[in-house]
């Protein structure tokens, strides 16, 4: 839906009446976002920059998109007033100097509306979704930093400046912890915690013990958010909980999502059941996503008879499967039309799960979406772009007022 | 196959695949009837590096007197241009999307609309400041002239007077009709 | 051919050997072009940027690529030791401050040996090839400047620096004539001609009559270049030679390509024909080439009836016809495996015909290589990138001393 | 078709394309013959929005002590490998295309190669500073490790300690043996 009706319904009431000339210069401007919308990275293979695209999943529709540099990453605001963008670019295309910067735009007009300058040379240039997170005080931004040394920076939203860069030794990435912090895995399995004050100054930071073994069974870094927690799926087919209501995360206890005791499938059972029969695994890219009002658990999962057991971390889904995360059981199962290497789900009561798929014949790629709750494939939107790198959805903040 | 059924069968599924009205039926009927050029969409207008709209969904205008999906390159405005259509990307067959900023200098093209039979002027503006849309892309040139006539050219780049030049989709516009049967005042020509 | 060998060749003599260790860190290097090369524009829809790839056609092995801007241009100094690229770009990507500049790329290493800036803004962005020319003296690089107003831009290739920036009212494009001139066409249907010194100083410009007639059959403004003549195609199939080895372009006698009797074909012969019969036009983006040694001209030709007569001129081409300009007559016919949007010739004795060319059944674009000669298929090049949107040789005269 | 039928002829139709060695039928003799994980390769392991090098012309090394063919995925060096084969794009499996860079900083991976069924540290090195090349897309990921153990990841741009950060392509250069079965000294992981 756009605030603008469209003019070509009002220049000729009547169906023979010459068409009177219309207004030059019109741009439209974009409604307040509804649940059912979201952005997905539409990535460009030929100079690894991206855009960011915004559709209404109950008709694929086009509503807008933003332009971005090499490996972006996109925020937005929990009242859905503004989205941030952090991009690095040349100013010769491929050469010449490098700029890091955060680009705003309000979600009226998606035009640029403010430039936030990054010191240049350390933004994190990967694939990983969790290299920037607003603090749970929106006012600030955090973002990480690899070169290869890590850090993380400080924006100041109010005021459209950067603040601050802590170096974190060793540890990577960035989960939103308690009112302004963010937590970071490192290398050994445990979780670095920076704290800010309410003026963004670093007020301490903590480092737990491992909470998991990163020899034995990595966590993927694509880590669920339900409510106030983290949800990490393993390499292996666990989950690792974490509370990060507080000050410092809490770690559950982790459960397993597949059944650890079922053996390799011998070739007749695996020839019968399409290559089924036998253990299955988490993989994928954006493989994990939450609901945070049905306390639900999607998973991208793959029979391993089909991966060959190498590579299964990244290898797509033929299968979403859906965990009550409360009672930590299985619910239901969604068969995708071909495999799936990211999904997310919208945050409303009647959700839809969106799946950038591949289909197994024609090895397309493209942007699939379903019911959430029965798994039935609804609608797929064509000419997306080049290829799908996740989605990015709005916060669930944003729809409080208007949830059942 | 022989080569001619494959060229028939080539022919009218492309014919059909992209639209109902202008088939081989309909060449081959305008030339039993000896009537004026029906346009034939050209062949491989756009190669499959290209989107070509095909699967987006259609919109209409709402307007008999406008007939036809913006989101095709067959809606009848679009006889000159050469880019993204604005009505796949969040903008419509007159408007930019939403962000882009609308060139304010361009080129001007003639098309004829199929429910009044009038020559409209049509303004094909740009929008840009946004990396392109890369939906619906449609390259139609009748009645282009080439370069050293600009203001009827569409390899131009016409983002210009606008903050950035990074092109993001074309509108058509109508910005009046045209005197008699083309808009430039002479001939029929169909270039 | 490169001129590293492989190394891997060379690490293990015997099979059971363990393979050595690599040294890290290099880079190939590229041999004197061949006359089979060529460069090809790779043009990226999703932000109209461009990359130069650089192919060897008798075995399309991919070379090397240069990176572009916006809506780049390609020009080879004539000894094949330089190349030149005239791009645009914006500091922040699509956004920010625009930069115009050429960058110059040793035909060693294709690595960016310097950098030219131009008056920002002023650049022509459009697709056709003739808004840059190296001068008869490849000391200077014209470039063509369009904001609409027009200009053109001298460059001085040896202290590299812009020199000047002449006003062009009403005229367009650069052909280059003579010892040191660029000739463009005017609105009217004439040339203008600008005379630079050999400092590069503007030494006088002339305005001559019209030579063909914009309003009853304009022409096309890929012009075909055959020793010393420039080879124009009209949109209704004409030639119009323009003789530039003086400083004033020279106008000869226009000639038909087609013959302009045929009558549109009753359905009965066009069905007959696969809608053959009937009238043919030239058509395409790159529709025309020459071939200097054989004074053989090539233009992609399509029957009127697959395009219903509109657009003809941008419509591509079923076949290259390829006419003696000598004689003014048509030599052969290659008949393509589907339809063709660009071409070029290779310079040699024994020349590839290059072409972009479009599948008819499954509407994929390829490279296709043909015997210029036979008109045989040779082979096609697959993965070339995004869309191909025409074709940059080296110079015929590189490779004068190897020549028969 | 049954779905069964449909499967085994997807499996078989892509495994076909993509190789001869690590077919179905080498799967279930696998399966038969309880021999050790023979790689069946990922299942679109890109799509096809991304270009597989599936019908870019070979090259071999020449030595059989390094079998296979680096310009295609199935290359043994590169079992862990995230991008576009320097070896389709000017340059070779060690070797970056010309005008690019080689970045100093890198990941390394662990793989057998055939000829002698020994275990090779290889260095995944990104060649910088150019546009993508743009062919022979190949994402294997086995025993990578997330973004916390970043030198046995492949998702970081490794483009480090180069002039500019542009992707341009990977190698997968031979940087010595392993001690015992994995390069990591620990258990055989088939991540």
């Amino acid at each position: 839906m756009r605030v603008a009706a469209t003019l070509l319904c009002l220049v000729a009431s009547a169906a023979q009446a010459e068409l009177a000339p219309e207004t030059l210069g019109r741009s439209e401007r974009v409604a307040r976002p509804e649940p059912h919308w979201t952005f997905y990275l539409d990535f460009q293979l030929a100079n690894f920059q991206g855009r960011y695209v915004l559709i209404d999943g109950d008709d694929v529709e086009y509503l807008a998109h933003l332009s971005a540099g090499q490996f972006p990453s996109l925020a937005i605001a929990p009242d859905a007033s503004e989205v941030y963008v952090a991009e690095t670019t040349y100013a010769y295309g491929s050469r010449g100097e490098r700029h890091d910067f955060v680009t705003v735009y309000d979600t009226t007009d998606y035009a640029a509306q403010d430039h936030i300058t990054l010191p240049t040379g350390r933004r994190a240039l990967m694939a990983s979704r969790q290299r920037m997170t607003l603090l749970g005080d929106p006012r600030f931004l955090a973002i990480y930093n690899y070169r290869p040394a890590t850090s993380v920076s400080l924006v100041d939203l109010k005021s459209r400046v950067h603040l601050s860069e802590t170096p974190v030794p060793g540890c990577h990435l960035l989960y939103a912890t308690g009112p302004r912090g963010v937590s970071m895995l490192c290398g050994d399995g445990s979780m670095l915690t920076l704290r800010f004050d309410e003026h963004g100054v670093l007020a301490g930071q903590e480092r737990g013990e491992p909470f998991f073994d990163p020899d034995a069974d990595p966590i993927k870094t694509n880590a669920a958010r339900i409510g106030q927690s983290w949800y990490f799926v393993s390499y292996a087919g666990d989950v690792y909980p974490v509370d990060a209501a507080g000050e410092r995360p809490v770690f559950g206890e982790p459960w397993a999502l597949v059944d650890h005791d079922v053996e390799e499938a011998g070739w007749i059972r695996a020839l019968l059941s399409g290559g089924k029969a036998g253990p299955w695994k988490p993989g994928g890219m954006q493989l994990a996503a939450g609901h945070t009002g049905r306390k639900e658990l999607y998973v991208l999962m793959h029979p391993t008879f089909w991966s060959g057991g190498l590579g299964d971390h990244d290898f797509p889904g033929a299968e979403v499967w859906v965990f009550d995360v409360a009672r930590r059981e299985r619910l239901r199962v969604i068969e995708l039309r071909g495999v799936g290497t990211s999904l997310n789900v919208s945050p409303d009561a009647e959700p839809l799960l969106f799946v950038a798929g591949v289909e197994l014949d024609t090895e397309e790629q493209g942007l699939e979406i379903y019911d959430a709750q029965s798994g039935e494939f609804l609608r797929e939107m064509h000419e997306y772009g080049d290829a799908i790198l996740g989605f990015r959805p709005f916060p669930a903040a944003a729809f409080a007022g208007e949830q059942r | 196959m022989t080569s001619i059924d494959r060229w028939v069968d080539r022919l009218s599924r492309r014919v059909a695949e992209r639209t109902s009205r202008r088939g081989l039926l309909g060449r081959l009927g305008k030339l039993l009837l000896g009537a004026a050029a029906l346009p034939l969409l050209p062949v491989a207008r756009a190669g499959a590096a290209f989107p070509s709209g095909r699967d987006v969904p259609p919109t209409t205008t709402g307007n008999p007197g406008d007939p036809g999906n913006p989101r095709s390159c067959d809606y009848w405005r679009y006889c000159g241009i050469d880019g993204f259509l604005c009505s796949c990307c969040g903008g419509s067959a007159s408007s930019c999307p939403p962000g882009a900023v609308m060139s304010p200098i361009t080129w001007i093209g003639t098309c004829e609309n199929p429910a009044d039979r009038k020559h409209y002027i049509i303004s094909y503006n740009d929008c840009c400041g946004k990396q392109g849309c890369n939906r619906c892309f449609c390259n139609r040139n009748e009645r282009e002239e080439p370069e050293y006539r600009p203001q009827k050219n569409n390899e131009i780049h016409w983002c210009l007077g606008t903050p950035s030049t990074a092109y993001t989709c074309s509108v058509a516009v109508v910005v009046g009709t045209a005197l008699g049967e083309d808009g430039a005042g002479g001939a029929q020509r169909n270039w």
